[in-house]
């Protein structure tokens, strides 16, 4: 039953997060609530017996996108106008959309599908050393040729350049 | 995991060592030699394509665990990709837009753009999907954004990019509802899955519903149909032009490669005849339908006032992609082979046009109609050749454009039926809208004036590629005998 | 925890993704959405796996999926954010929405 | 009638003048350019001349001829062989075109023989003798012809004729538009000729049931003019619309004919067409082509002789354009407009004559009527010659002196006309009055009386209008000024020969077809008698006996003097002042008249005065309503026409330009959906996602999905 | 050498004229001297001319089958074969087509502007419309038709008068409209046709072929689309395709704009062979492949040609410039064609073909003679003239023999094919026909009122000192004008060639009634 508990509390943790990176008005308060969601996501990993996903997630979504973002939303933002207005387009149209989803999804899933636990007992960090060689070796592959791209492609656009290139033709003009 | 599987991957792989030789040729060497790097990426190109020719399997089979399907219809597909790529190579050696420091790594980029399309055109599991699609994504965002120089091309970089990452959140929000439902990933469990499927509930039948919009919607983002395409304006118009033409032929026909692999395998049984009808009762050919004829009339509508040509084209390419996506929804062997066939003519065709845009920016200093003005008489061929594409891309018959054409509404003809036949009237009605604007830069080329007439010039290598894929143009629309037995040989899947 | 339970939780965190996505003017805040939306399927995938495997032995390729999915998602972020780098160096602003040089 | 004889070289009749009409039409202004004007007449001339002489020759072939094998046919070739129709081009040479023949080609060649001397001082004469042999081919092809087809080539080849010869001074527009009036009458006519024919052709070869869908019982479908004579007892029986066919073909034939030869409703024209050169008017519009309609009518005997009811309308049209046109005659002071009046008068009692069924005294009074009508109009050209141009009859006066040869051929023709003893005039136009009153009418008992009153009535007009115009041109003293007085001068031997010719024969003629009393053998209707003998069989005599006729001689003589006298009384004196006078104030005239002649005043006040007052009425009618018809038929037309362009222009293109506007306009807006902001973009996409789901979830319900 | 064109005469004929092109750019120095392109345009329209009249002098008009036939297979997967012949119907078209060319050719050498390109649409001009005439092969027959679009659309709108933007874009919109309904139509039929075997003996499912079309299927089976019947709404998809480039009236608004803007010699193409392509496309496709339905449609047809006929000629009455009343007179003049051909009678058919013949005639002479005024006047309002029958005798008769010829006066070509029209419409619909002869008198009244305005009355000075008809001029004009009369007097020549083969296809269809 305790299990039952932890996990409604993470759950209201994860929510709580996402709600607050979608409504805020400063960015700087919703980047750090996406950071408490990651959190809250990884855990639900855990609860759910992925404990290596739970890790992955860490590791990577937190530890490297996080940073990322808040790099972004830094260099982006002057310091001193550090409550810069995360102004948002009117609510009603998207709202709309997204409850209208929400709606659907929940029908489907609370009337659709058996209701048996999520939690698993078998160990599937081996299991997915084992895919990442065997089943899985070309994604696998090709997520390395993924990354050196990613890596090749945000160098090339965020590189200072020294001469600036105008568009197609302006230098004739 | 059998190595003989990693030879039939051999057409990727080559690319992919091609990038890596660019790469370390330009790091190694002090000063950027363009030449070479474009001669190891054509090179590499040209191998790929060999191999992928040479590699046709005499029995179409599954690789690495379901995750590749090495069948005639992905076969088909690879030489087209490593064409398309190799045009757009050569259109960018000339070009402007693209300085030396950069050139090596847009070369990379355009190789492993080509392996992922590859990937995408012979996914036959979800993850191979998706990882693939991603892929291809990536280096679209980068070769957009390529010149943060110039603020058109980062601020359609950048609306590319954020389209892209949430049409694919919503796609993989799609696929996992859709692993929910099936339990399984690769394409043929899917398929054992589905039958249990055909009886669903309610509710079960409405998350399958959202599955099936959500994954249509990632491939209609692919291939920018209409609710999934506002950021192919604004992307092509801000790339630069040679990526911009390999962008509007390339990843839209890995879209549809996916897309049919997809429909045809996973979601629908084979009927004799060489007809499918949907495996459930969600009706996607009827939203399909719908889709392509909006796709179809938007494009065309939008284009019609365009002044700037390399939006013209986008918008134009939109329409194509509705004319395209009347061959997948016609749900049958010869839907397959238009759609190939379709593919084919339209890179020629759309590259052509692409290339003689880029030529006359570059000469003339501008991609609006009134730099056309009396071409005629400046640039003579080249304004043949403009002609040529433009006539073509309308669909009239001395040229390939009609034999592509012919075979999408020989296609939709053929399956009969009510829905089908107000598609193909909607489709002859969207190519006659077609002229009008297509006319326009004719009429520009030919009925009008020229603002100067100082003579112009064009590099000689753009002229040479412009007078052959022309010539390409009028040879497929007279004798394309080869072309249809290739065509009806691609229509089939593993 | 009841599957369901969890399959809420993905969805609700995908509608929030989705709300932020479109009403957001500020690209970083939009990536931001993107990002929920991606962890909301990374949750469905391992819900569902876990849910399917109940029944045939384990089955891994959700947990697969998501770990492609991950990084992936890294490497979209390195790359989405590098544009908005250079759109800031060039016109000093990220909102979305001034961004129009590119319309009609 | 048993097979005809083949003969070859029947053809050569029409080619003739056709040749003259090219070499003329073709090398002619080169001619007239070196060798001044006489080659163009001598060809021209050589021409019509050849043709009479072979006309003649066939005359007499075909008089050696037992009267049942009279026929001579000269088939070409097989014109238009469509199916079951086969239209050769054949001619065919019998009684009837003999005659025929022997007046257009005998009255031509007199006119082309004057038309020399008349057109001397003309800049292009060569163009004029072209244009004439043409219309002499033209008049010929239609008089030969063997079907209706070939007559209906010949039918609209004259009309073309006279439009090119009445508009032939087209520097002056107002004799330009004469043409085209002329031109266009003629082709409401042939409309009507030609919807006639159509009737006829399809009438006999098939029938159509009540849905109107058309069988077709007959072999070939033949239109020329033996075979139509022997279907006609097939097409006895069969009804069109709830009419008999014969007698619907009938009147479309008949409405064909006054279009040609100006009969009441379509007879506008022929005044107007007096603006062509005066032989022009002589051959055309007094000879030959007016009088094709009588022809076209005497050729269709057997067909109008079994539909009474087509006769009637006949006689009747025709006794009212005699009257109508005879009363207009009298105020006309235009030389040639009251010898144009005459004529549409004249051809009214030909078409009496066919009308009532005596189709032999119709073509007699037609040949009779065209010696002498030539001969006033070559008169009325001499003076006009004379005057140097001068028409009205009021500026002239006491030629006699000065032109004898003009006066005394103009006055035989005169008593010719009037219907004086002796003369042609008198028997042809008797003979069909006799007729007339002798005829039964089935239709209306009382028609025989109505159509002989209205005939002697015009008789009566005609002695006087004609005696008048004798008296203003020839008697009293010369009204004309000083300048064109001192040179008027009789004409050249080339105008006054044909003159004399013309006025003999109108003389002589008279006695080929004496009335039955004179027991004479009547050599024209013996002649004509195969021609016309099948429809003979259908005419029922009155059996009014010797008596009448001789009364009715009697009477229509009397009348003739009578109108002699009148226009003498009138005219004789000082003609001019008085007919100027007379015509503008009554009441002054009948004083001044009263207190000089008695015998005269009551004679004018008892004839005179109600005679003036119907032509002022009929000459109003004439100018305002009948060509106020015509003209308001072309301002409709116009209007019409212009509406259609109006349509044309702004609806029918409108809705095309319409059409392209809108999809510009939806293209204008619909890229106005791609803002530049990217949460637009990203809010269609979603949006068209959910709605995708609803679409797809709403189709599944209706459509339980798939296609 | 002559043992290979005589076996493939057709395509020869056909594509000479490519050969043409190719000699035009090829021969260097050309763009200078434009006397070198005009000579060597004129003998490659002279060519065809040559081999036309070895057709002609070749064709046994006894055969009602396929004559100088070529046939080999083009596409496979599709069925779809190369597959020229010459019977009845296309014959007497053929022989006007290489004629008319070859006089427009020579009409053509006033065009000044870059007369290389001229000559190069021209001569494409020339092989789309000989191909579409000749081509047997549904698909063949559609290229070729189309095939014919761009050039005009070139030709008017880079050679034409003062709004020839509009109109170039208006005849292309107007004529894709009409083709890609037709190309629908195309593909339905396909779909739709028996199995049979290709011409080298393999079996097809499907088959573009006219005659196999024709002879072994019978569409009254096939599904309906749209939900309409099979065979009506094919047959009313090819008709509009057709009847837009007849033209018919509510389609016909293109075809004034394309006249008044285009260059002399290519009105003269398009009012002498292309507006016949209409009529010959729905004798050719709609009449033998669909009888039932053409029986359906016949009164429809037939009230059609009537507007046509009436409502052109009043049209015309209203016109001020010359050429646009020519045009509108070519309107009511195929009037004739459609209304005879709805009758299904021999001489109604004969008459319609033969009037597409004489129409083919008369009207290039019209337009060579408004040509000739307008290279004088340089503007052809009617009004602005007056009298010139005085300062231009000979030109004012070649015109008044055309003016007489166009409204059917007897003795010249006009009237015999408008009386064999009138016969064979008269006994299917009586009223019609004589309702449409009131457009006889009213072209009669059009023709005599411009005449008077031209050609009669005073001489306008302005126009005095008009140069007479140059001998370029007269030898296009007279081979013409002779051909109108001799035909008037002898029709033998052509009604030999087309009636065996219409009577055949009249009979088919009235099997069908």
């Amino acid at each position: 039953m305790a299990e039952a508990v932890v996990f409604y509390i993470i759950a209201a943790f994860t929510i709580g997060t996402a709600c607050v990176t979608a409504f805020s008005g400063n960015i700087i308060r919703s980047a750090f609530s996406l950071l408490g969601t990651l959190v809250g996501v990884a855990a639900m990993f855990g609860m759910m017996g992925a404990d290596f996903l739970a890790v992955i997630q860490v590791m990577i979504y937190v530890g490297g996108v996080m940073v990322l973002i808040l790099f972004a939303v830094m260099l982006t933002h002057r310091i001193k106008d550090v409550n810069v207005s995360n102004r948002s387009l009117p609510a009603f149209p998207g709202a709309a959309v997204a409850v209208l989803v929400l709606g659907v999804l929940l029908y489907g899933i609370w009337y659709g599908l058996p209701g048996d636990t999520a939690r698993v007992e078998a160990k599937m960090t081996p299991l997915i050393g084992k895919a990442l060689v065997g089943s899985h070796v070309l994604p696998f592959l090709a997520s390395g040729l993924v990354l050196l791209i990613a890596l090749i492609g945000s160098v090339v656009i965020a590189r200072r350049e020294e001469t600036f290139v105008c568009g197609p033709g302006e230098a004739k003009r | 995991m059998v190595p003989s599987d990693f030879g039939k991957l051999m057409p990727e792989l080559v690319l992919v060592v091609a990038a890596a030789l660019i790469i370390v040729a330009d790091v190694a060497s002090a000063r950027r030699r363009t030449g070479l790097y474009s001669s190891i990426a054509v090179a590499g190109l040209l191998l790929s394509a060999w191999l992928s020719v040479r590699l046709g399997p005499d029995r179409p089979q599954l690789l690495l665990g379901n995750m590749a399907a090495l069948d005639a219809f992905s076969v088909f597909f690879m030489p087209v990709f490593a064409g398309a790529s190799l045009l757009a190579v050569l259109f960018s050696l000339k070009s402007s837009e693209l300085t030396k420091e950069r050139h090596a790594e847009y070369l990379a980029l355009v190789m492993v753009f080509t392996a992922g399309m590859m990937f995408v055109a012979a996914a036959s599991s979800l993850v191979m999907l998706y990882l693939s699609m991603e892929m291809i994504g990536i280096c679209a965002y980068a070769l957009t954004a390529f010149n943060p120089g110039h603020p058109r091309s980062s601020e359609a970089g950048l609306k590319y990019a954020i389209f892209g990452a949430v049409a694919s959140g919503i796609m993989l929000f799609g696929i996992s509802i859709f692993y929910g439902l099936t339990g399984a990933l690769d394409y043929p469990e899917i398929r054992r899955a589905i039958p249990s499927l055909a009886t669903a509930n309610g509710p079960q039948a409405a998350l399958l519903v959202v599955a099936v919009v959500f994954i249509t919607g990632g491939f209609a983002y692919k291939i920018a149909a209409v609710p999934f395409h506002a950021w192919c304006p604004d992307a092509y118009e801000g790339a630069p032009t040679p990526f911009a033409a390999l962008m509007s032929v390339a990843p839209k026909a890995a879209g549809f490669a996916a897309l049919t692999r997809f429909l045809y395998t996973v979601l629908s049984n084979a009927h004799s005849g060489g007809n499918f009808e949907p495996a459930f009762d969600v009706p996607w050919p009827a939203i399909l339908g719908i889709v392509a004829v909006l796709t179809m009339t938007l494009g065309n509508l939008s284009a019609i006032t365009q002044s700037n040509l390399k939006r013209m084209l986008a918008y134009s390419s939109i329409a194509h992609a509705g004319y395209m996506l009347m061959g997948v929804v016609a749900l049958s062997r010869e839907g397959a082979s238009a759609l190939c066939a379709y593919v084919v003519i339209y890179l020629i065709m759309n590259m052509g046009a692409f290339l003689a845009v880029l030529a006359v920016s570059e000469a003339a200093g501008g991609e609006e109609i009134s730099h056309w003005r009396g071409m005629g008489e400046r640039l003579p061929l080249v304004g043949v050749a403009m002609t040529v594409f433009l006539f073509s891309l309308t669909g009239l018959p001395p040229f390939a454009g009609f034999v592509g054409k012919f075979y999408l509404f020989a296609a939709v003809v053929s399956r009969g039926g009510f829905w089908y036949w107000v598609l193909a009237v909607a489709g002859i009605l969207n190519s006659v809208v077609s002229l009008y604007y297509y006319a326009r830069i004719v009429r520009a080329i030919y009925l009008e004036e020229p603002a100067s007439n100082e003579p112009l010039t064009i590099h000689s290598s753009q002229r040479v590629l412009l007078y052959a894929l022309a010539a390409a143009t009028i040879l497929l629309g007279i004798y394309w005998t080869p072309l249809s037995e290739l065509v009806a040989r691609a229509a089939s899947f593993v | 925890m009841s599957a369901q339970a969890v399959l809420t939780v993905a969805a609700v965190l995908f509608s929030l993704g989705l709300y932020c996505v479109i009403t957001r003017r500020n690209a970083v805040s939009i990536l931001m959405g993107v990002e929920l939306m991606l962890n909301a399927a990374n949750i469905n995938l391992v819900a569902f796996s876990n849910l399917s495997l109940g029944g045939q032995g384990p089955k891994v390729e959700g947990h697969m999926f998501v770990v492609f999915v991950v990084l992936l998602a890294a490497a979209e972020a390195a790359v989405a954010l590098a544009i908005i780098l250079s759109i800031f160096r060039r016109m000093g602003t990220v909102e979305a929405d001034r961004m129009t040089s590119l319309k009609e | 009638m048993n097979e005809p004889l083949t003969v070859n070289y029947v053809w050569l009749i029409p080619f003739l003048p056709l040749c003259g009409a090219f070499v003329n039409g073709t090398v002619g202004w080169w001619l007239q350019k070196r060798f001044g004007r006489r080659p163009n007449g001598a060809i021209a001339n050589a021409a019509v001349w050849g043709a009479f002489l072979i006309s003649v020759q066939l005359f007499l072939t075909l008089r050696g001829l037992p009267p049942e094998q009279r026929a001579l046919v000269n088939h070409l070739y097989s014109w238009i062989p469509v199916g079951q129709l086969d239209v050769a081009l054949s001619f065919t040479v019998d009684p009837l075109s003999a005659v025929m023949i022997l007046v257009v080609t005998g009255v031509g060649g007199l006119i082309h023989l004057y038309s020399i001397g008349y057109m001397a001082h003309d800049k292009s004469v060569w163009r004029y003798f072209a244009y004439l042999n043409l219309f002499t081919f033209a008049m010929l092809v239609l008089v030969l012809a063997d079907n209706l087809l070939l007559m209906f080539v010949g039918w609209e080849g004259v009309g073309l004729c006279s439009y090119l010869l009445i508009g032939f001074w087209y520097q002056d527009v107002e004799k330009a538009k004469a043409g085209m009036k002329a031109f266009i009458v003629n082709r409401v006519g042939d409309f009507a000729f030609l919807a006639g024919m159509l009737l006829i052709l399809w009438g006999a070869a098939g029938y159509w049931d009540d849905a109107g869908r058309y069988t077709m019982t007959g072999g070939t479908l033949s239109v020329d003019f033996r075979w139509l004579a022997s279907a006609t007892t097939y097409l006895q029986g069969k009804e069109v619309l709830g009419v008999s066919l014969i007698t619907l073909a009938c009147i479309l034939f008949f409405i064909g004919a006054t279009g040609k030869s100006a009969q009441l409703p379509l007879y506008v024209w022929l005044p107007d067409a007096m603006a062509g050169p005066t032989p022009v008017s002589a051959l055309i519009h007094a000879a030959t082509m007016v009088t094709a309609g009588v022809y076209m009518v005497a050729r269709l005997n057997f067909l109008f002789a079994l539909s009474p009811a087509a006769l009637t309308v006949v006689s009747g049209v025709g006794a009212a354009t005699a009257l109508f046109a005879a009363t207009i005659g009298f105020a006309q002071r235009d030389i040639k407009k009251v010898l144009a009046y005459s004529t549409v008068s004249q051809l009214g009692f030909m078409f009496i004559g066919v009308g009532v069924g005596a189709f032999t005294a119709g073509i007699f009074h037609l040949m009779t009527h065209a010696f002498f009508k030539a001969c006033l109009f070559l008169c009325a050209g001499s003076v006009i010659h004379a005057m140097s141009g001068e028409q009205d009859a009021l500026k002239m006066g006491g030629l006699a002196k000065k032109m004898p040869f003009t006066f005394w051929t103009f006055l035989v023709s005169t008593l010719a006309i009037a219907g004086i003893p002796g003369l042609a005039g008198f028997f042809s136009k008797d003979e069909i009055l006799w007729k007339a009153f002798d005829t039964a009418n089935p239709v209306v008992a009382w028609w025989p009386y109505l159509v002989w009153g209205m005939g002697a009535t015009a008789a009566l007009g005609t002695a006087f209008y004609m005696f008048r115009l004798v008296y203003l041109t020839f008697a009293g003293e010369c009204r004309a000024d000083e300048e064109t007085k001192h040179h008027i001068h009789e004409s050249p031997w080339t105008m006054t020969l044909p003159l004399v010719a013309l006025a003999s024969l109108a003389a002589v003629a008279g006695w080929l077809g004496p009335p039955g009393v004179f027991n004479l053998p009547n050599t024209f209707e013996h002649w004509l008698e195969p021609v016309f003998g099948g429809a003979a069989r259908h005419i029922t005599s009155r059996e009014s006996g010797h008596g009448a006729e001789w009364g009715l001689m009697g009477l229509s003589v009397a009348l003739a003097v009578a109108g002699i006298l009148a226009a003498r009384a009138v005219y004789a004196k000082n003609g001019a002042e008085a007919a100027r006078r007379l015509s503008g104030r009554f009441p002054l005239i009948h004083q001044f008249v009263f207190n000089k002649y008695y015998v005269d005043e009551i004679y004018a006040a008892l004839v005179v005065r109600p005679f003036m007052g119907l032509t002022r009425v009929l000459g109003w009618i004439d100018a305002h309503i009948v060509d106020g018809i015509v003209n308001l038929v072309g301002k409709v037309t116009a209007v019409f026409a212009m509406i259609d362009g109006w349509i044309d222009l702004y609806i029918v293109d409108g809705m095309v330009n319409l059409t392209a506007w809108i999809v510009i306009a939806v293209g204008r807006k619909a890229k106005t959906v791609q803002t530049g902001r990217l949460q637009d973009y990203l809010y269609v996409m979603a949006g068209g996602a959910v709605l995708m789901l609803v679409v797809s979830y709403m189709v599944e319900r209706v459509f339980g999905g798939g296609r | 050498m002559i043992e290979f064109v005589m076996n493939h005469l057709l395509s020869v004929m056909t594509f000479t004229p490519l050969v043409g092109i190719v000699l035009i750019y090829a021969i260097p120095g050309t763009g200078a001297k434009p006397n070198v392109v005009r000579g060597i345009a004129t003998v490659v329209t002279g060519i065809p001319l040559v081999l036309g009249f070895v057709l002609w002098r070749g064709f046994d008009p006894a055969i009602t089958g396929l004559q100088f036939e070529e046939h080999t297979v083009w596409i496979r997967t599709f069925n779809i074969e190369y597959f020229m012949a010459v019977d009845g119907i296309s014959i007497s078209m053929v022989l006007l087509t290489v004629l008319i060319s070859f006089i427009a050719c020579l009409a053509s050498f006033g065009v000044e502007k870059s007369v290389r390109g001229f000559f190069a649409m021209f001569l494409l001009l020339e092989t789309g419309m000989i191909g579409v005439f000749c081509a047997l092969d549904f698909f063949l027959f559609y290229v070729f038709w189309e095939l014919m679009l761009l050039p005009m659309y070139f030709l008017i709108g880079i050679w034409g008068g003062p709004r020839k933007e509009y109109a170039a874009i208006k005849f292309f919109l107007y004529t894709l409209f009409g083709s890609v309904l037709m190309l629908l139509a195309m593909i339905a039929l396909y779909y739709n046709s028996r199995p049979t075997t290709l011409v080298d003996g393999t079996p097809a499912a499907h088959t573009f072929n006219f005659i196999k079309l024709m002879a072994e299927n019978d569409f009254s089976g096939a599904g309906p689309i749209l939900g309409i019947a099979f065979p009506k709404i094919i047959f009313a998809a090819l008709f509009i395709g057709f009847s837009i480039k007849i033209p018919m009236f509510p389609f016909h608004t293109w075809l004034p704009d394309a006249h008044v803007e285009a260059p002399t010699p290519i009105s003269v193409i398009l009012a002498g062979i292309l507006l016949k392509m209409g009529v010959y496309g729905i004798l050719r496709v709609n009449f033998t492949i669909l009888p039932e339905a053409t029986v359906w449609a016949a009164p429809a047809i037939a009230v059609f040609g009537v507007i046509n006929m009436v409502y052109g000629a009043f049209v015309c009455m209203a016109q001020k410039d010359l050429k646009k009343l020519i045009a509108y007179s070519s309107i009511s003049h195929m009037g004739f064609c459609l209304l005879a051909m709805a009758a299904f009678t021999d001489q109604g058919i004969s008459g319609c073909v033969l009037q597409m013949w004489n129409h083919g005639i008369i009207s290039p002479m019209l337009f060579l003679i408004a040509g000739v005024i307008y290279d004088r006047a340089h503007h052809r309002e009617i009004e602005r003239f007056g009298g010139l029958a005085q300062s231009m005798p000979e030109y004012s008769a070649l015109t008044g023999l055309a003016f007489m010829a166009s409204l059917g006066l007897p003795g010249l070509a006009g009237f015999i094919s408008e009386a064999l029209c009138f016969l064979g419409a008269f006994p299917v619909f009586r009223a019609l026909t004589i309702f449409s002869a009131i457009a006889v008198i009213i072209t009669a009244a059009y023709y005599l009122w411009t005449m008077q305005r031209m050609f009669l009355g005073k001489l306008n000075e302005k126009y005095a000192e008009m140069k007479p008809v140059t001998w370029r001029e007269r030898f296009t004009l007279y081979p013409l004008a002779v051909i109108i009369v001799i035909l008037g007097f002898y029709p033998m020549p052509v009604l030999d060639l087309i009636n065996p083969t219409l009577f055949w296809l009249v009979g088919t269809i009235r099997a069908a009634m």
